[in-house]
C-alpha cells in the first residue's frame, strides 16, 4: 500500500512538474479597457516570425505610450501558425471568434494568407499581410492589405539593376521550390522578358537542402555573369558560400531575405559583395527608421534581425487608420477613428495594385507594397552591415534615372559592391 | 564530385554514431540527428560564437557535455524501456527528437546561425576549384575517428565489454559485467560522435533545429553500407553523397531527396544487409 | 506407399560449423517418430530447416509428395505441418483461448467484410472455430484456462497451450520440439497420454526430446543424431542396444565421469 | 465480455460528449476545432492499425493523408466530381498506394521501417510540391467545395461537424469490430511474434499489408473530409510536426485501443488549442507527456477511465446480481 502510495506521489510530482513548466511557459495576457486588438499569425518556430513579433511590440509600445489610437490601446496576441495553411485557418478562427480581434497581422507565408482570405472577408477582419506573392494581389480581396513589397517588384528592380546598371548579359537564377522562390522566378522571367532577355539557367532546390553544387555547376556551365538567388534562410547563406567556392566570378543578387541578419550569420564573409533588394534597412538615416532601430535596441539589446521587424512595426501603426480610410469599417466599431498613421504601406488595399498594373503603369504601386518609411522620403541611403569591412555604399532607389519604365520603386535595392578578393 | 565526397563524409560521420550504438546495443537511435544538432549548437553557438574558446578546450568541453548528455538520454529514454516492445523504445526516441528540437528553439532562438569553424572561409585552390579547408578537415577527422573507433572496439577492454553486452546482455551480466553501465557508456560515446559531427558540419552548413533531419541521411548511409561494419557505414555515406550529387546533376535537383531515399529504400528491399554486411540468418529465433 | 515427410540429404552450415550434415529420414503416416541426440547434435536445427525458419544449405524436403523447401513458412503449415517451439513462442497480449483461435485462422474462409460485420456465414464460422478451440483446450487439459493471458500460465501449461494452438491448424504431421522440458514426472505421464491421443486422431508426430522416458514410451521409430549426422535409426529396443548410440551418449557421460574423477 | 462492454461504452460516451458540445458551446471557433477533432480521430484510428495493433513502427500516415486530400481536392475542385464520388475514389487511391508501399516496406522492420516512413513523407512531399501542373505545386488547391447531401450543402461548420462525427463514429465502430474479429487477433499476434504467426500458417506479410490497407482506407476518409472542410490545401499542411502529433495522440490515449485512440485525439486536439498561448513551444510539453505516459502507464490514459468504470460497476448492486445470475 505504501509502495503504491509512493509511486502515486512520484507520479503526481512529475505531473506537477509538467504543469509547472506549462504554466511558466505561458504568458498571461492582460486586458485593457478600450483596446484595439490585433491578432498576430506567424511561424514563430522560424526567425521571421520572431522578428515580426518583436518589431510589432516596439510599435505597439510606442503607440500606447502616446495614448493609443483614438483612445484605443493597442494589444497584440501572437499565435504560431507553423506556416501551415491548416493551422493558419484554425488560428484565424480562434483570433476572430475567441479573441475577437479587430485586425490580423498576417503571416509572412503567402499560402497562409491565401488560405485565410475568405475568413477575413466573411468576418470583416482587416488582414495586414506579409506574404509577398503576386497571388495575394490576385485575390482581389479588399480586406487584405500588404506592407511588404510585392515579389513582382523585386523582379522588376532586379532586372532593371542587373541589365541597365550593371550591364550583365547572362543572368541565371536558383530558386527555392516553395511559393516564394517560384513566384520570384516567374516575376524575374517576366521582368527580363520586358527587356527582351531570357534567363540562361533556372535551377531549383528544395527547402532545407544543404548541397547546391549541381545547381551551381549548371549555372557555371551556362556561363552566367549574374546569378539571382531567391530562397530562404539558412539555405540562402549556405548557397552563397558554395557559390563563392564554385563560381567565384559571378555577381550574386538576392531578394529581401539576403539583407537579413540570419543570412549574414550563416553566409559570413561570403556575403561580401552580394546584392539584395530590400525595402527596409536599419542603417537608413530616415529619423523614423532610426527611432525604431533605437527603440528596438533598447528593448531587445540587439539590432532588428530583418526587415520583418520594421514592416511589422509599420503595420501596427497603420492598423487603426486603414479601416476608416478605406471605408471598411466594421459594423460593430463605428466609433473607431483614424489614428496617426505614419506609414503609408497599409493605406491602399491590395486590389489597387491590380488596377494600376492593368493600366500599364506602376505609379503608386510602390506605395502599396513597399515599406513606407524608406520610400516616401526618397533619402534612403543604403549601406552594408557595419561589421563588414570595405564598406562602400551605393543606392539604387527612387528617382534613379535608370528606372526608365516608371518603376520608381527600387528604393531599397541595397548595393554591396564587390570587395577586392584575396 | 569533390563536394559529393565531402557531403558523403558528413553522412558517413553521422553514420558512425548509428553504427556504434547498433553494434553495442542492437538499437537504431532515431534521435541521433538531434545529437548532431545539439553538438552544432553547443560548439558553434556557445563555445565559439559566445565564449570564443580556442579549439582544444572547446572540443574537450564538447566531449564532456555530449558524453553526459548521452548518458542522461540513456537513463531516461532507453533504460526504462529496455525490456519493452521495440515500438515503445522507438516512440520514446521519437519523443526525444521532438523534445530536443523544440528545446533548441527555446534555448537558442529560432534564427539559423553560422559559425566560423577552425578555418573560417579559407579555401585551397586546386585547378579552377576552390575547396574549403573545413571540408578537408572533415574528411581527415572522419578517417581519424574511423581508426579510433576500430581500435576502441576491437582492442580495448571497454570495447570488448561493449561487444560482449551487444552479443548477449544476460550472459554478460552473469559474467559480472555491469551491463547498464556499459550501455550508458555506449550512449555517451555515440552522443559524442554525434556532437563531433555537429561541430564539424556547423561551419559549412548552418546551425538550426532543422539540422536534425540530416540524421536520416546518416541512417541511410548505414543501410547502404552496413550497420554492423564501420567501413561499410563510411562507404555507404560516400556513396549516398555521390548519388545525391549525381542525381541532382543528371536527373533533377528538385527530386534529389526523393532520389536519395529511393536509393536507400531500394537497398533496404533488395540488399537489407548492406554492401559490407554479412547476411544474417533471417529468423526470429 | 509415399512417406508423409521425406527429408533427403539436407545440410546446414553456419559459417564453418556443420549443424546438420547430409541427413535423411522420413516419417510415415500415423506414426510417432522421435529425433534424439546429445546436446547440440542438430535436432532443433533440423526442425527449423524443415519449417523454413532457416534456409537449407543443401538437400530436399518432400511432404506428402510435394516439395517443401521452396515454400514460404506459412504455406508449409497450410500443407498440414505444424510445430511447437523449444523456447516457447507466445503472443504476449493474447489470451489462451485467442492463441488457439489464432491457430484456426488459416481455415477461416469468410471474406473480410462479412467476418468483421459478423454477417451471413461468418456467424456459423465463428461458432465453429470457437467450439474447436474449446474442444482442443479440453483435450490438452486447459479447458478452464481459456480466458487467462498466456503469459500468466506456468511453464508446463504454456507448452500444452502451444500444442493446442498447433493442433488448431489441423495438421497431418505435428513437430513437438522438447514438449517435456520443464515438466514434472506427473505432467510427463499426462503428456504421454496426450501424444498418443493426438496420434489416435490420425496425426503423425515427430518428437524432438531429451527426456528418454517420454521418447521410449511413445516413439515407434527413433532417429539418433550426433554432430548433425544420423548415427542410428530403429525402434526403441534397437536404439537402446545400438553401440554407436551408446558411445555418443555414454561417450559424453564417460568423458564427464573421467573428468569428474 | 465484461471488458468489451466497458470498452464499447467508453467509445460511445466519448462520441456522445463530442456530439453534445455544440449544444452548450456555440463559439464558431470551438465548432471549427470539433471538426478538426473528428478528422484527427480518424487519423489516429488509422495509425492505430499499423502502430497499435500490428506493432509496426511506420510513421508515414501523414503522407497517405496528403495523397488522400489531394486526390479528393483535385477530383472535387478541378474535375467537379462532387463529394460523394470523390470520397470513395480517394479511399481507393490511398489504399492502393498503401498496398504498394506496404508490400515492399514490410520486408523491413523496426527502426528501418521508421526511417523508410520518414523517407516516404519526404518523397511524397517533394512530388506534391514539384509536380506543378498536376497538384498545383506549392500554391496548393484553393476553393475546394463543401460536401452536399441531396441538395443541401454543408457550408456551415456545424453541419460539417455532424458529418465528420458520423463518419468518425462509424469508423471507430468498425475498428472495434475488426479488433474483435480474427483479423484483430492476427494483428496483435504479428505484433507479439511474427515467426509464431507464420508457424500457425498465416502469412505475416499478408496481415501487415492488411493493416496498411486499413490505414489507407481510414486516411482516405480523413483526407477527403479534411480537404472539403479546410477549403484550401497546400503541401505545408502535411508536416513532420503534424505527423508527430498523431503519434502523441495515439500514445497518450492508448496504443492498440480504440477508446484510447479516440480519447487521445480529443484530449490532445483540445490540449494543443489550450497550449496555443505557448506559441512555438507547445511541442515541449507534448513530448514530455509522451515520455511520462510511456514511463508510468504505457497502456495510455484510457486505462484510467477503464479502471474507474470497472470500479464504479462494483458499486452498482443490480449489475452485480445480474452478472452473478448469468455466471
Amino acid at each position: 500500500m505504501t509502495q503504491s502510495c509512493g509511486r502515486w506521489m512520484s507520479r503526481m510530482a512529475v505531473v506537477a512538474l509538467v504543469a509547472g513548466t506549462v504554466l511558466a511557459l505561458a504568458v498571461p495576457a492582460s486586458a485593457g479597457e478600450k483596446v484595439f486588438k490585433i491578432g498576430g499569425l506567424a511561424a514563430l518556430q522560424q526567425g521571421f516570425g520572431r522578428s515580426m513579433q518583436s518589431g510589432a511590440q516596439i510599435a505597439i509600445d510606442e503607440i500606447n505610450a502616446a495614448g493609443g489610437v483614438s483612445g484605443y490601446k493597442m494589444q497584440i496576441t501572437w499565435l504560431d501558425d507553423e506556416t501551415s495553411p491548416a493551422t493558419g485557418r484554425t488560428l484565424a478562427q480562434r483570433l476572430i471568434f475567441n479573441d475577437k480581434v479587430d485586425a490580423i497581422l498576417g503571416c509572412h507565408a503567402s499560402t497562409v494568407v491565401l488560405a485565410t482570405a475568405d475568413l477575413m472577408a466573411q468576418n470583416q477582419i482587416l488582414d495586414i499581410a506579409m506574404g509577398s506573392a503576386q497571388k495575394v494581389t490576385e485575390l482581389n480581396n479588399p480586406w487584405i492589405v500588404r506592407v511588404r513589397e510585392n515579389d513582382l517588384l523585386t523582379g522588376k528592380v532586379l532586372a532593371n539593376y542587373m541589365v541597365d546598371k550593371a550591364g550583365l548579359k547572362k543572368i541565371a537564377i536558383i530558386y527555392m521550390s516553395e511559393q516564394y522562390g517560384m513566384g520570384g522566378r516567374d516575376n524575374l522571367i517576366a521582368a527580363l522578358a520586358a527587356k527582351n532577355m531570357k534567363l540562361v539557367a533556372a535551377e531549383a532546390h528544395n527547402q532545407g537542402d544543404k548541397d547546391f553544387s549541381s545547381q551551381l555547376l549548371n549555372v557555371k556551365k551556362a556561363g552566367a555573369d549574374g546569378l539571382v538567388l531567391i530562397s530562404g534562410v539558412p539555405d540562402l547563406g549556405i548557397m552563397v558560400k558554395q557559390a563563392r567556392q564554385l563560381i567565384p566570378d559571378v555577381k550574386i543578387f538576392m531578394s529581401s531575405v539576403g539583407a537579413t541578419k540570419p543570412f549574414m550569420d550563416v553566409a559570413g564573409e561570403a556575403a561580401n559583395g552580394t546584392f539584395a533588394v530590400v525595402t527596409y534597412t536599419e542603417d537608413n538615416p530616415n529619423p523614423m527608421v532610426q527611432k525604431f532601430v533605437q527603440a528596438f535596441k533598447a528593448k531587445y539589446n540587439a539590432p532588428p534581425y530583418d526587415f520583418f521587424s520594421g514592416l511589422s512595426g509599420s503595420a501596427c501603426e497603420n492598423a487603426g487608420c486603414v479601416q476608416r480610410n478605406q471605408g471598411l469599417q466594421r459594423r460593430d466599431r463605428p466609433d473607431l477613428r483614424c489614428g496617426q498613421g505614419r506609414g503609408i504601406g497599409a493605406r491602399t488595399p491590395a486590389n489597387h495594385v491590380r488596377e494600376h498594373e492593368a493600366q500599364g503603369g506602376c505609379e503608386g504601386q510602390r506605395q502599396v507594397v513597399l515599406s513606407a518609411q524608406t520610400l516616401r522620403t526618397g533619402e534612403h541611403a543604403s549601406g552594408m552591415f557595419p561589421r563588414f569591412a570595405h564598406r562602400e555604399s551605393g543606392s539604387y532607389g527612387m528617382g534613379n534615372p535608370v528606372s526608365a519604365d516608371g518603376v520608381r520603386a527600387g528604393a531599397g535595392l541595397r548595393v554591396r559592391p564587390d570587395r577586392p578578393r584575396v | 564530385m569533390v563536394s559529393g565526397l565531402a557531403l558523403g563524409c558528413v553522412y558517413g560521420l553521422i553514420a558512425l554514431g548509428y553504427s556504434f550504438l547498433f553494434n553495442a546495443v542492437g538499437l537504431i537511435n532515431i534521435a541521433q540527428g538531434s545529437f548532431v544538432m545539439l553538438g552544432a549548437y553547443v560548439y558553434g553557438v556557445w563555445f565559439t560564437n559566445q565564449f570564443h574558446w580556442p579549439f582544444i578546450p572547446a572540443l574537450a568541453a564538447l566531449i564532456v557535455i555530449m558524453g553526459l548528455f548521452g548518458m542522461a538520454c540513456e537513463r531516461f529514454f532507453y533504460r526504462p524501456f529496455k525490456r519493452a516492445h521495440l515500438r515503445t523504445v522507438l516512440v520514446s526516441l521519437v519523443a526525444l527528437g521532438i523534445l530536443l528540437g523544440n528545446l533548441a528553439l527555446i534555448i537558442w532562438d529560432p534564427y539559423p546561425k553560422g559559425t566560423k569553424g577552425l578555418f573560417g572561409q579559407t579555401t585551397l585552390r586546386v585547378g579552377g576549384m576552390a575547396i574549403f579547408y573545413q571540408s578537408l578537415f572533415i574528411i581527415a577527422s572522419t578517417v581519424l575517428l574511423l581508426i579510433v573507433q576500430h581500435w576502441l572496439f576491437k582492442k580495448t577492454t571497454i570495447g570488448k565489454v561493449m561487444r560482449a553486452v551487444a552479443l548477449d546482455k544476460d550472459t554478460a551480466a552473469l559474467m559480472g559485467i555491469e551491463t547498464d553501465l556499459a550501455i550508458s557508456l555506449t550512449f555517451a560515446y555515440s552522443s559524442i560522435l554525434g556532437g563531433i559531427a555537429g561541430m564539424l558540419v556547423a561551419p559549412i552548413f548552418s546551425i538550426e533545429p532543422f539540422l536534425q533531419v540530416i540524421g536520416f541521411k546518416g541512417f541511410g548511409a548505414c543501410i547502404i553500407g552496413s550497420f554492423s561494419s564501420i567501413t561499410g557505414a563510411m562507404a555507404g555515406g560516400l556513396m549516398l553523397g555521390v548519388v545525391e550529387t549525381l542525381g541532382s546533376a543528371y536527373i533533377s535537383s528538385l527530386y534529389k531527396d526523393a532520389i536519395a531515399y529511393a536509393f536507400i529504400i531500394a537497398f533496404l528491399i533488395f540488399k537489407p544487409e548492406g554492401l559490407f554486411g554479412t547476411r544474417s540468418e533471417e529468423s526470429g529465433l | 506407399m509415399v512417406s508423409l515427410l521425406e527429408v533427403r540429404n539436407i545440410s546446414k552450415h553456419f559459417g564453418g560449423v556443420r549443424a546438420v550434415d547430409d541427413l535423411s529420414f522420413s516419417v510415415e503416416p500415423g506414426e510417432i517418430r522421435a529425433l534424439i541426440g546429445p546436446n547440440g547434435s542438430g535436432k532443433t536445427t533440423c526442425i527449423n530447416l524443415i519449417t523454413r525458419v532457416y534456409q537449407l544449405t543443401g538437400g530436399e524436403i518432400y511432404f506428402a509428395g510435394t516439395r517443401l523447401d521452396q515454400l514460404a513458412r506459412h504455406q508449409i503449415v497450410q500443407r498440414g505441418l505444424a510445430r511447437t517451439f523449444q523456447n516457447l513462442r507466445l503472443f504476449e497480449t493474447l489470451s489462451v483461448f485467442d492463441h488457439v483461435l489464432m491457430g484456426s485462422y488459416l481455415h477461416c474462409q469468410v471474406d473480410f467484410l462479412r467476418t468483421v460485420l459478423r454477417a451471413g456465414p461468418a456467424k456459423a464460422e465463428i461458432r465453429a472455430t470457437t467450439d474447436t478451440a474449446q474442444e482442443l483446450l479440453d483435450l490438452v487439459g486447459l479447458g478452464d484456462k481459456g480466458h487467462l493471458l498466456a503469459r500468466s500460465l506456468p511453464y508446463g501449461k504454456r507448452r500444452l497451450m502451444e500444442i493446442a494452438r498447433a493442433l488448431a491448424t489441423r495438421p497431418k504431421l505435428l513437430f513437438l520440439d522438447e514438449p517435456a522440458a520443464g515438466m514434472s514426472e506427473e505432467e510427463i505421464d499426462r503428456l504421454i497420454d496426450l501424444v498418443r491421443a493426438i496420434r489416435d486422431r490420425g496425426i503423425s508426430i515427430l518428437l524432438v526430446e531429451h527426456r528418454m522416458r517420454l521418447v521410449m514410451n511413445v516413439a515407434e521409430q527413433i532417429v539418433v543424431l550426433n554432430y548433425g549426422k544420423k548415427i542410428a535409426e530403429g525402434t526403441a529396443q534397437e536404439i537402446q542396444n545400438n553401440p554407436e548410440v551408446i558411445t555418443a551418449y555414454l561417450g559424453k557421460l564417460h568423458e564427464k565421469v573421467t573428468r569428474d574423477a | 465480455m465484461n471488458t468489451h462492454r466497458i470498452r464499447n461504452g467508453i467509445v460511445v460516451a466519448l462520441f456522445a460528449f463530442l456530439a453534445l458540445v455544440p449544444t452548450y458551446v456555440e463559439a464558431p471557433y470551438v465548432i471549427f476545432v470539433l471538426n478538426v477533432t473528428c478528422i484527427n480521430i480518424i487519423l489516429v484510428l488509422a495509425l492505430n492499425f499499423i502502430l497499435g495493433y500490428a506493432g509496426q513502427v511506420f510513421l508515414g500516415t501523414i503522407a497517405f493523408f496528403a495523397v488522400a486530400s489531394y486526390t479528393h481536392a483535385l477530383l472535387f475542385a478541378k474535375l467537379g466530381w462532387g463529394f460523394w464520388p470523390s470520397l470513395p475514389m480517394s479511399i481507393v487511391v490511398t489504399s492502393v498506394l498503401s498496398l504498394l508501399i506496404g508490400i515492399p516496406t514490410l520486408r523491413v522492420r523496426g527502426a528501418y521501417l521508421a526511417l523508410m516512413s520518414m523517407g516516404f513523407i519526404i518523397v511524397v512531399g517533394d512530388v506534391i510540391k514539384n509536380w506543378m501542373s498536376f497538384t498545383g505545386g506549392v500554391w496548393g488547391v484553393p476553393n475546394i467545395p463543401r460536401p452536399d447531401i441531396g441538395t443541401f450543402t454543408l457550408t456551415s461548420n456545424l453541419h460539417m461537424f455532424y458529418l465528420c462525427l458520423a463518419l468518425a463514429l462509424a469508423l471507430a465502430w468498425l475498428s472495434l469490430l475488426i479488433e474483435d474479429s480474427r483479423y484483430g487477433r492476427a494483428f496483435k499476434a504479428v505484433r507479439d511474434d511474427q515467426l509464431a504467426v507464420e508457424m500457425v500458417g498465416v502469412s505475416s506479410t499478408y496481415v501487415k499489408v492488411l493493416a496498411f490497407v486499413l490505414c489507407g482506407v481510414y486516411t482516405g476518409v480523413a483526407g477527403s473530409l479534411f480537404a472539403s472542410f479546410n477549403v484550401y490545401i497546400s503541401p505545408e499542411i502535411y508536416s513532420f510536426n503534424y505527423n508527430s502529433i498523431f503519434l502523441c495522440m495515439l500514445v497518450v490515449g492508448g496504443l492498440s485501443s480504440v477508446p484510447g485512440s479516440v480519447l487521445g485525439a480529443i484530449l490532445l486536439t483540445a490540449a494543443i488549442e489550450v497550449l496555443r498561448p505557448l506559441k512555438e513551444k507547445y511541442l515541449t510539453p507534448l513530448a514530455l507527456l509522451i515520455i511520462i505516459i510511456l514511463l508510468f502507464e504505457p497502456a495510455g490514459l484510457v486505462i484510467f477511465i477503464e479502471r474507474a468504470v470497472a470500479a464504479l460497476r462494483k458499486f452498482i448492486p443490480g449489475k452485480r446480481l445480474k452478472e452473478a445470475r448469468r455466471g
